[in-house]
């Protein structure tokens, strides 16, 4: 049944890939990185329990730390980097 | 008991894989920013507190049940924040909601440095 | 199903690397730069290297792109066409030299086979006798810091040599000509952000200590907390501004911790010639072999996460005041805490 | 059948190919670090790949596993890791200085203005 719940969110992951490569704008593919990154902690988690090693769960909660560091990153460079400047 | 928890746990895990492939299909196929936002969040705030609560249910009371539950925590909190962030960013930034949505191309009005370029 | 998983987080890698190759717009470019990152560390969680994972999410995903994108924001947004004429060379080169790496392969031991001889030189020896040497079960933890810990030692010095070589290039000269300081730049309009980032800083900082300290029974270790407390300051920084973010942490200070964890590091292995061992043989630590090597391992430890994460925050931290300067004709220089 | 044995490295080939391409066929310098890095990567699976063990596990003992992946390799990329992010920072630091000085970030500009008298 974990296997199902992989299968599920490899198809998820699968969708935001697509999703950030098709773009549209930036702000879509800020989405779907973000999407994906917590996605990718799922598939770490539901990988711990198939593998029956738990304790590597660590992984999971420090993909969960820097995937919002890494959106709050982009999102502030992007949002300086933009024509006006003062971002707000 | 056991197997009370057992059918909880696989009901909750289905019903968040559920949830991420619709989210995910949300996202692929909704038609602008703002609509997608709100496929994305419901990936962020269904599917991973159920999939992490089932696999909770799984593990009994350990260490690793307190880590999952941190993990939800942890989710629960960011995930919304940088969707949130993102849709503000993306109103600031000119992305009109509404404007992109194909019943009203306006595109060209708008400021070049939201929009994302010729890929080469 | 490992395989499955395998093939497809690989497949994911090979897209994201082709559409880092053909975006124009470099800071999309950077984005799917931390996506790719945050795959691969996925692929070593499923080839049983956490550790790896571990690093790999931390710097890959948080510090690599942060950094990436700090670059783009003092360049150039948008990369410009490339002539035409060099398109088939490099074509030709990378295929030629693709095709005879996968014939070079093929000699190879199957993936995963018991009987390579990877699996039956030194590795053996790691897996059986390091807990009776050490007494710690992260195996990766003590060939880290005990079996290979001058390969370590020799790490930490070139991430040192490598914060010098940022200062000496961005951080000890006055900006040039014609930039002057910009203004403060601060998320004050975003409440959320900051009620969040005040909430969730302390908890990274908690966790890069757990990550420290339990890094010999899970993965873990200096690298990693390292990274991770650097990523909970450079959060802070971009949230809070970076001025802020110095009165946290005093840049005197800062400047001289990377100094001061090579300083540990190399210190233990002083330590224990002097009480009669060879360099960084920890045995000497103590009467109690076992004893011995897990105090050693934790001051060495101690020693590379203190530089790993001043020298994080120091390079973050120059970057970002460099790119505080603005030019004083163009509009879209600057961009930083 | 040997042959479809060895995707893994085959896969980490054809990244590493597509970081090199990257590095040889694009002028612009930021992309040519990220290809470094892609490169960088594709070694890193390569090795890891060397380490997978059919039917293994974690390297962090545990009772009631007797097989563990190789954890040598592991040890030598965790560390390459954060020396490959510290020698990206001393590359990008010479982007941005490169900039500074010229003005573009394109290396055939940078290259035509070093012509100039």
């Amino acid at each position: 049944m974990i296997i199902a719940a992989i299968l599920a969110i490899m198809v998820t992951m699968a969708l935001a890939v697509t999703r950030a490569l098709l773009g549209n704008t930036v702000y879509d593919r800020i989405l779907a990185v973000n999407v994906f990154g917590t996605k990718t902690v799922l598939l770490i988690a539901a990988l711990a329990f198939l593998t029956g090693r738990p304790d590597v769960l660590d992984i999971a909660l420090a993909y969960a730390l820097i995937n919002f560091i890494g959106v709050v990153a982009v999102l502030r460079y992007f949002e300086y980097g933009g024509p006006d400047g003062d971002g707000s | 008991m056991a197997l009370a928890l057992d059918i909880l746990s696989w009901f909750l895990i289905l019903v968040g894989g559920a949830f991420g492939i619709i989210g995910g299909i949300g996202l692929l196929r909704l038609p602008d920013f703002f609509s997608r936002i709100h496929a994305a969040s419901i990936t962020d705030s269904m599917c991973a507190p159920c999939i992490i609560g089932g696999l909770m249910l799984q593990s009994g009371l350990t260490l690793v049940t307190v880590k999952l539950a941190f993990l939800i925590v942890f989710l629960f909190l960011t995930s919304p924040t940088a969707s949130h962030a993102l849709a503000k960013a993306a109103l600031h930034g000119g992305l009109d909601p509404g404007e992109e949505h194909p019943s009203a191309r306006t595109r060209q009005a708008q400021g070049d440095a939201a929009r994302e370029g010729a890929q080469g | 199903m490992d395989t499955v998983i395998d093939v497809l987080l690989l497949a994911f890698l090979a897209i994201c690397a082709v559409s880092i190759l053909r975006l124009r717009d470099l800071f999309a470019m950077a984005m799917m730069f931390g996506l790719f990152s945050l795959i691969s560390a996925g692929l070593f969680t499923t080839m049983h290297a956490p550790d790896v994972a571990f690093t790999e999410a931390a710097v890959g995903a948080g510090i690599s792109t942060i950094l990436i994108l700090a670059t783009l924001a003092q360049t150039a947004r948008r990369e410009q066409p490339v002539p035409t004429r060099s398109k088939w060379l490099p074509l030709a080169i990378v295929c030629v030299t693709g095709a005879a790496l996968i014939y070079g392969t093929v000699d190879l031991p199957a993936f995963g086979d018991p009987a390579a001889p990877a699996h039956n030189h030194v590795a053996p020896y790691y897996l059986q006798e390091s807990y009776n040497d050490i007494g710690i079960p992260n195996v990766v933890a003590s060939i880290l810091a005990s079996y290979r810990g001058y390969d370590t030692l020799g790490e930490v010095v070139v991430v040192f040599s490598a914060v010098i070589g940022v200062l000496a290039l961005l951080g000890l000269r006055a900006r040039p000509p014609g930039i002057v300081a910009g203004p403060v730049r601060r998320l004050d309009h975003r409440a959320v952000l900051k009620v969040i980032a005040k909430l969730v800083v302390p908890v990274i900082l908690l966790f890069a200590l757990y990550v420290q300290f339990h890094g010999e029974y899970s993965p873990g270790g200096g690298f990693q907390a390292g990274v991770i407390f650097a990523a909970a300051i450079i959060l802070y920084a971009l949230v809070f501004g970076l001025d802020e973010a110095r009165r946290v942490i005093k840049p005197q200070l800062l400047q001289r911790l990377p100094a001061i964890g090579v300083l540990i590091f190399g210190g233990v292995g002083l330590l224990t010639m002097l009480l009669g061992g060879n360099y960084l043989a920890y045995n000497a630590l103590g009467e109690n072999p076992q004893k011995a090597q897990q105090t050693g391992i934790i001051l060495v430890e101690i020693g590379v996460g203190v530089t790993v994460a001043s020298v994080m925050l120091l390079i973050y931290f120059t970057f970002a005041e460099r790119g505080r300067g603005r030019k004083a004709d163009e509009g879209d220089g600057g961009s930083s805490a | 059948m040997s042959f479809l044995a060895h995707y893994n490295y085959h896969l980490a080939i054809i990244l590493a190919m597509i970081g090199l391409y990257t590095m040889i066929s694009r002028t612009n310098l930021v992309k040519k670090v990220a290809g470094l890095n892609i490169f960088q990567v594709s070694v890193f699976i390569l090795f890891i790949s060397l380490g997978v063990l059919d039917g293994g596990t974690v390297p962090i003992l545990k009772e009631g596993y007797s097989a563990y992946s190789n954890p040598l390799p592991h040890v030598l990329i965790l560390t390459a890791i954060v020396v490959g992010v510290a020698t990206t920072a001393v590359a990008l630091a010479l982007v941005v200085r490169i900039h500074e000085a010229y003005g573009t970030v394109e290396e055939d500009q940078v290259q035509a203005k070093d012509e100039e008298p």
